[in-house]
C-alpha cells in the first residue's frame, strides 16, 4: 500500500521523448494510409532499436535496458495515447515477462534491442491465471490445462490458435500446450499465419496453424504455468496503461473540441451539460490512472520467477476490471461530443474507439478479472 | 363509409390494372392518379381527402393483391421529409410537378440543412441565396444564385431533388435571414463527394454549391420564412426515425439474444444480467413507441416521437456494445474495410463490429440526443430556456 | 400485443375523483403527524367504502364494483403518487385477487364494502411464482413448497412470518402453508403481531406468530399454489402502477422546484445539466407508464381462476423489474435537484424516497424478476 | 533536522508534562503554547514555523505516548474551516484571542454561511450586516447590526463562535457587497433552532439573528471583501470532506462486503456482480484519494479535493443502495424515526436504511455534485463559463 502512484522526474524525461518520437513519426493517418500492413514496421525500429524501448525490462548483462515495468508503462500510456500500430505489449512486454519468468535468457538477449519480435501465442481474449487459457465457461475461474489448442509430439507442435493480437509480424512464438511452453521459428515449416480483418485497425489479429513444427520446449508443468500466469498479467496491467493513455487522449481531444467549436453563438464547452459530462469523464480518467499505476507499482516490485503473488493478483484484476470500461466509456464520449465529425473516417476518435473496443476484451475482460477479484477478495458468489 | 368506398375503389383499381401486366412505374403513376397513394392528399395530389388512419387499409389491400406500393426505403426522405414539406408549403405549380415522381420513386429526394458550421445550430446555415441580378439594370431577376457547402447528405449521389435552406440575409438574426428551395441537384455547380463513416462506409455525401442558378419558382415559403419551412421538415424527421412500429425481440435486442442462444460457451452470470436489463429496456423503449403511436390520434408528429428517438439510439448502443463482449474474440473479426455506398443502413447483416459502430450515429444523426434532451426539456416540461446571445444578433455578426 | 396503453375517458375521471379526495385528505403532513399508526384508517374508510373502491375487482353480485384490475390500477397510481398510508395494495388487490383466484365468495363479500380488510400473510419481499414464497437461492426459480414458516395440524395453525407489509390492521389473514392455503380470523386467539419500526413510514412492516391458532382451509394443492401465485403477480403487477405514480410526482415536483428556485438570478431549471437530467426522467417515467400499462392490460384480460398465463408473467416480471427502478432512482433525483430542501424532514419528498425503496424489494425485487424473464423468454443462465 | 529538534521537543514536552497527572485541557492548552499543536503555524499561535508535512511525526509521538491531541470530531469547523480562516485573515488581536481555544475544544464553532435562498449560490446570501449609528449623530460607530436567518448550520447549538457571511452594501453586484465577521453565538438575538433530516436526526440548525450586535473587531478582512475571505473557508470544507485516508474496504464498502459475507441466503449472481463493481470503484476511489495526496506536497488543497468528494459521494450513495437490495425485508427494519441530536454522523453504526437516508445528503452539504462538477469543468479542464446574468447586477435588482 505504499506505492507512490506519481510519476518520478524520470518517468516524465521519457514520456517526453516518447511523445516527441510519436508525434513526430506516428501520425495517425499512417494508419489508414498503410491499411493493407497489420503494423508500422518503421516506427517499431525507431521505438525498439534507435530508442532503446523494447528491452526496457530486460537486464543490462542481455543487453537491455535494465529497468522495468515502471518504464514499460510510460511507453505504453504514449503507445495507448497515440493509438500506434506497434506490438509492444505483446513483445516487449508478455513475451519478455514470460521469458523472464522462466528464465529464458538466449531469447531475452534476442528481444533485447528489438531486432527480432516475440509474441505468446494464444487468443486476444486470454484471461492470466493460474490455468490461464481460453475464458473459463460460468462458475469455473480455472480449468486443469492450459493451451488446449496445439499439442506436442516428439518436439513438434501440431493444432491451431485463432485470434492472436499482434502477431503478424513476431520472428518468434512462444506456444502453450496443454502443460508445457514452446518456442518456434516463425519461419519455420509447418507454421501458417492468416491475416484476420479486425475491429481494431491499430491492433490486428492473426490465426495460426501449425503441422508438425520443431519447437524448442523452455518450461513444463508449474514452471510453464506460473510463466505464463506472470506474463499474461504483466499484460494485463500495462494494457491497463494503454487504456488509460487512450482515455487521457480522449479527453484532451474532446475539451479542445469543446473550446473550440462554436454553435449558437459560443463555444459549445460552454453548455452546462456538456461540462458535467466532461467534469465526470475527468473523474473516470483520473481515477483509471490511479489504479493503473497502482497495479504497475504492484507488479513491478514482485518477482516474474515467483508468478504474481496474491496482491499483484488483486492488482491486475483491480486495473482491467477499471481501465477497460473508462477507455470505452471515453472513447464512446468522444465520438459523441464531436457530433457528425466524430462519425467520419476522416478524423482519429474511430481509431480509438476501435482500440479501446479490442482492449476491452483483451486478456479477458472486465467481467472475467470482476470474477477473479471474486475469489481474492472473498466475495464469493452465491 | 369511406372505409367501403375505399375497398370497393382497389377492387375497381386492380380489375383495371393488372400489377401482372402493367410495368411497375406506369402502375405506380396510376395508382397515384387514382388518388389512392396517399388517401389523405387533396384530389389530384395523390390522394381523395380520406381520412389518414384508413390508409394501412389501402396499402394492405394492394399489398394483399401482390400490387407494388411505394418502397420507402428507396426514397425515405423524399417520402418522409420532402412530401410534407412540399404539400404544406409548396406552391400548387410545385405540388403538381413534384409529388407524382416522388411518390412512385421515379425521383429520389435529398435534404441539404446541415453544414460544417451547422449542425446543431442549424439555424446558422452559411450558404448564401443572393437574387440574381440583371447584368445592366442591376435589377431582380426571377432567379437566384447559390453558394456554400452541406454535409450528412444521405443518397445525394442519386438524388434528382435536395431540400435546401439556405441564408437570403445575412443582416438579420439567423433565423430571421433564412430561404427555403428546391435545388435541382442536376443544375450545373452542383457537386457531390462521396463522406466515409467511421464504419468505412460512405452513406452520406458532401455538397459543394458552386453559382448554382434556381428559378424563383423553386422556393418554398416567403423569403426570409426559410427557418419556418424548415421546422416542418425537421418535425417530419424525428418521426421517421423512431416512430416505426418493432415486434418483441425486433431490431438488435433479437440479434443479441439469438447470439446468446447460440453461445452457450461465452455465457457469464454478468453478462446475463446485462442482457435481461438491456431485454427489459428495449420492451421499455418498444411499449413506449407503441404508446406514442397510439396517442398520436391526428398522425401530427410530436415532441415524444424526440424522445423515442433518443432512448432508442442509447438501447441501440448498450446492445450494439453488449453484444461485442459476448463474442469475445470472435466480436472483433470485421469483413471489409473497403469503401461502400450503401443506399441504406442494416444494422441487422454483416458484423457485430459494424453494428457497434453504426450505432454510434444513432444519436447525432437527424437531431443529437443533445438537442433532443432540450426538446423534451423546453416542450414536455415546460423549463426555462438558457440565456442566449445568438437570437437577437446579426447572423454575420455571430462568434464562430 | 393489442393492448390499449392509453387511458380511456372512465380512467380519466377515476383518476380525477380519486385524486381530489386524497389532495383534501391526505396530504402528507399526516404522515408524520399520525407516526404512531401504521396507517390511516379514516382515509381506508373514504377511499374504501366511501368511493367503494376497496371492492372495485369484485364481482357485483358479492357487494362489489364489478371493476377489475385497470380500475385498481388507477387508483394505485393515485396512491403512489400521494404516498397515502393504506393498505389498498394489499387488501384490495393482492388478497382480492387471491380470494377471486380461489371463488371464495364468502370472503370477497366481507372485502367487497371496505369494512373488513385482508392481508396475504408472506413477508413483503416474496416474489410470484409457482412456488411463491421465499426469495430461491441462487439459481433455484421455484422450489418444492411455499408458506414454509407455518405449519397445520388438526386446521390449527403454528409457525411465524416476518415483515409482512400493511398487515397491522387487517382482519382477515389469508395464510400459506406448505401446501395449503388457509384463512385466520386476525383477532382469533395465538394469533400475535408485533410491528416493525419500518424504513417506509407509509407503508409499515409487521411480524406475526400464530399459536395453534383455528383456521379455515380456502384451497389446497395445485389450486393453493395457483391462487398465490395469481395474487402475488397481480400485486407486482399493480405495484408497477404505484411505483409509475410515485415516479410522476417526484418528476412534476422537480420539475416545479425547478422553475421557481432561482439561484444565480434564474430558474435553476434554466441549466443545461438540469434540464438534460430532466429530459432523461421524463423519459424513464414515460416508460414506466408504458411498462406498467402494458402488464395491467395483460392481466386484466386473464382469468384469475386459471393462474397467469406466460404472457402474464412475463408482462408481471417486466413491469417489476422495470418500474421498481425507476421509482427508487425518480425519488432519489428528486432529493437532490431539490438540494438542501430535499434532505429535510419538513418535504414530502423523503416520504416517497422511503416509499421507493420498500416497493423495490416488494414482491422479490428487480434483479429476481429479470432472472424470472430469463426461463420465460429463452434467456437461460450460462 | 526539523525531525530531529521536533522529536527532541516532544519528548522534552512529555517529560514536564504528564499527561496521567495533568487533566485533559490543562494539557492541550500547553502542548499549545508549546508549538507543537499545529507546527506550521507561526509562533505564539500554536506552532513552530514547522514543515507541515512533519505534522504527523508530532501527532504519531504524543499518540504513543498515549498523550490527548485535538480530537478532530469534536470541533471540525473549528479545526478544518475556522483555523486556516483566522490565521490568513485574522487580526493579530483575534488570531490570539481565538486560535487556542478552538484547538483545545474548549470553544466549538459553526459557519453561517447557507441560507434558504443562498444554496449552491452562495454569494447571494441576504443576512443584512449594518453599521450602527450613534443615534444622536448619525456617524457610524465601531459596532454591527446583523439580521437574517441561516440554515443548515451544524454544531451551532453548541458553538461559542460562528463564521458569519453578511451582506453589507446591496447596491453593489453580489460578490462585492459582503463582509465576513466572527458571530458571538451567545450575544442576544442569536437564535438556534434544530433542523430535521430525512434521516429523523437532527444534526443541523436554523439560525436566527435579530438584531444581533457584533463589534468590528470580529471582522475578518476589509468591508466588501467577504467573499475572499469565505472562498479560503470553502476551499477548505473540500478537504475536510473528501480527503480522508482509508484503507481497502475501509468505509461503507467494507459493511457491504461483511453483509455479503455474512448473507449467503440473500446472494444473487446479479447482486454478485454489481457488489464487484462497486468493489472495483471503491478502489478507484480510495487510490484516487491517494494520488490526490501524493500530489498535495504542498498541503494546499485544489480543486481535485472537489473530484474526491463529488466520487465519494456518488459511491457511498450506491453503496447503500446495494446493501438495501442485497437486505432485502431486513433491510427495511429500521431502528428510531424519534428527533435525535447527533454530534457527528456515524455511518457505520445504526441500519442499513439510515445509512442509504444520509448518504443522499454526501451530495448535497458542502457543495452539491452539480457545484463541483462545474468547478472540475471550469477550473481542472479550462472550459468557458456560461453566459451570467447576475455578476455584474446589483444584489437587490436580482430576480429571486
Amino acid at each position: 500500500m505504499s506505492v507512490d502512484l506519481r510519476y518520478s522526474e524520470l518517468d516524465l524525461e521519457l514520456r517526453r521523448s516518447v511523445r516527441a518520437m510519436l508525434t513526430l513519426h506516428s501520425p495517425w493517418q499512417r494508419v489508414l494510409t498503410n491499411q493493407d500492413r497489420p503494423d508500422d514496421a518503421t516506427l517499431w525500429s525507431r521505438l525498439a532499436t534507435e530508442m532503446g524501448l523494447a528491452g526496457l525490462a530486460v537486464p543490462e548483462r542481455l543487453g537491455g535496458g535494465g529497468a522495468g515495468l515502471r518504464e514499460n508503462a510510460i511507453v505504453c500510456e504514449e503507445l495507448g495515447r497515440a493509438v500506434a500500430p506497434v506490438p509492444y505489449l505483446a513483445s516487449a512486454v508478455v513475451a519478455t515477462q514470460t521469458l523472464l519468468a522462466c528464465a529464458a535468457e538466449r531469447w531475452l538477449t534476442q528481444l533485447a534491442d528489438g531486432t527480432r519480435r516475440a509474441v505468446v501465442v494464444v487468443p486476444v481474449d486470454t484471461p492470466p491465471g493460474p490455468a490461464g487459457v481460453r475464458p473459463a465457461p460460468v462458475g469455473v475461474h480455472a480449468g486443469p490445462a492450459f493451451g488446449p489448442g496445439v499439442r506436442a509430439d516428439d518436439h513438434r507442435l501440431t493444432g491451431t490458435v485463432p485470434g492472436v493480437a499482434d502477431a503478424a509480424t513476431a520472428d518468434l512464438l512462444l506456444v502453450p500446450t496443454v502443460d508445457e511452453l514452446w518456442i518456434v521459428e516463425a519461419v519455420a515449416a509447418g507454421v501458417s499465419r492468416s491475416p484476420v480483418v479486425s475491429l481494431d485497425q491499430t491492433r490486428a489479429l492473426t490465426d495460426f496453424s501449425f503441422d508438425a513444427v520443431p519447437a524448442y520446449r523452455i518450461a513444463a508443468g508449474r514452471a510453464a504455468a506460473g510463466a505464463l500466469h506472470w506474463g499474461l498479467t504483466a499484460g494485463a496491467v500495462l494494457l491497463a496503461a494503454e487504456q488509460y493513455g487512450l482515455a487521457q487522449w480522449c479527453l484532451d481531444a474532446a475539451v479542445d473540441q469543446l473550446k473550440t467549436r462554436y454553435q449558437f453563438g459560443r463555444p459549445i464547452g460552454g453548455f452546462q451539460a456538456l461540462k458535467h459530462r466532461l467534469a465526470d469523464a475527468w473523474v473516470e480518467v483520473t481515477q483509471a490512472r490511479a489504479v493503473a499505476r497502482y497495479a504497475v507499482g504492484v507488479l513491478a516490485d514482485a518477482d516474474p520467477g515467483a508468478g504474481p503473488d496474491s496482491e499483484a493478483q488483486v492488482a491486475a484484476a483491480l486495473a482491467q476490471a477499471h481501465c477497460g470500461p473508462v477507455a470505452v466509456r471515453l472513447a464512446e464520449e468522444c465520438v459523441q461530443l464531436h457530433g457528425g465529425l466524430g462519425f467520419t473516417w476522416e478524423h482519429p476518435v474511430h481509431l480509438y474507439l476501435k482500440r479501446a473496443r479490442t482492449a476491452a476484451v483483451a486478456f479477458g475482460g472486465a467481467d472475467r478479472h470482476r470474477s477473479a477479484l471474486a475469489g481474492l477478495v472473498d466475495l464469493p458468489p452465491g | 363509409m369511406w372505409k367501403d368506398r375505399l375497398s370497393s375503389l382497389v377492387t375497381e383499381f386492380l380489375a383495371g390494372h393488372d400489377p401482372e401486366v402493367i410495368g411497375r412505374t406506369e402502375f405506380l403513376r396510376a395508382r397515384f392518379d387514382a388518388g389512392l397513394a396517399w388517401i389523405h392528399h387533396p384530389v389530384g395530389l395523390g390522394g381523395l381527402d380520406a381520412p389518414r388512419e384508413l390508409q394501412p387499409l389501402v396499402d394492405g389491400a394492394f399489398d394483399a393483391a401482390g400490387a407494388p406500393g411505394s418502397p420507402p426505403h428507396r426514397n425515405p426522405i423524399g417520402l418522409g421529409l420532402a412530401a410534407p414539406t412540399i404539400l404544406r408549403h409548396g406552391t400548387p405549380a410545385l405540388r403538381k410537378r413534384l409529388l407524382r415522381p416522388l411518390w412512385t420513386g421515379e425521383e429520389i429526394w435529398c435534404q441539404l440543412f446541415s453544414e460544417p458550421g451547422a449542425g446543431s445550430d442549424l439555424a446558422a446555415v452559411a450558404t448564401r441565396a443572393v437574387r440574381q441580378t440583371d447584368g445592366g439594370s442591376g435589377a431582380h431577376t426571377a432567379g437566384w444564385i447559390i453558394n456554400g457547402q452541406k454535409v450528412w447528405t444521405s443518397l445525394a449521389h442519386r438524388a434528382r431533388w435536395g431540400l435546401l435552406l439556405a441564408r437570403t440575409d445575412p443582416d438579420l438574426p439567423k433565423h430571421q435571414g433564412l430561404s427555403y428551395f428546391v435545388c435541382d441537384m442536376t443544375a450545373p455547380g452542383v457537386e457531390v463527394r462521396p463522406l466515409r463513416q467511421l464504419t468505412g462506409d460512405a452513406e452520406f455525401n458532401e455538397v459543394f454549391l458552386t453559382d448554382v442558378r434556381l428559378p424563383d419558382e423553386l422556393r418554398l415559403g416567403e423569403i426570409g420564412e426559410g427557418w419556418q419551412v424548415a421546422r416542418t421538415t425537421l418535425m417530419n424527421e424525428r418521426v421517421v426515425i423512431g416512430g416505426r412500429p418493432v415486434p418483441r425481440e425486433g431490431g438488435m435486442i433479437g440479434v443479441l439474444a439469438e447470439a446468446w442462444r447460440n453461445r452457450p460457451d461465452r455465457r457469464t452470470p454478468a453478462l446475463h444480467d446485462e442482457l435481461l436489463r438491456l431485454w427489459v429496456r428495449a420492451e421499455a423503449v418498444r411499449l413506449t413507441g407503441l404508446l406514442v403511436r397510439q396517442q398520436m390520434v391526428t398522425g401530427d408528429p410530436g415532441p415524444e416521437g424526440s424522445a423515442v428517438k433518443l432512448s432508442y439510439a442509447a438501447l441501440t448502443q448498450a446492445v450494439s456494445g453488449l453484444e461485442l463482449d459476448l463474442l469475445g474474440v470472435d466480436g472483433l473479426r470485421h469483413d471489409d474495410w473497403s469503401l461502400r455506398r450503401p443506399d441504406r443502413v442494416d444494422m441487422l447483416g454483416r458484423t457485430p463490429g459494424y453494428r457497434y459502430l453504426r450505432a454510434r450515429g444513432n444519436s447525432i444523426e437527424g437531431g443529437t440526443s443533445e438537442i433532443l434532451r432540450g426538446i423534451i426539456a423546453e416542450r414536455l416540461l415546460g423549463l426555462p430556456t438558457e440565456p442566449r446571445t445568438d437570437r437577437n444578433t446579426a447572423w454575420k455578426d455571430l462568434p464562430r
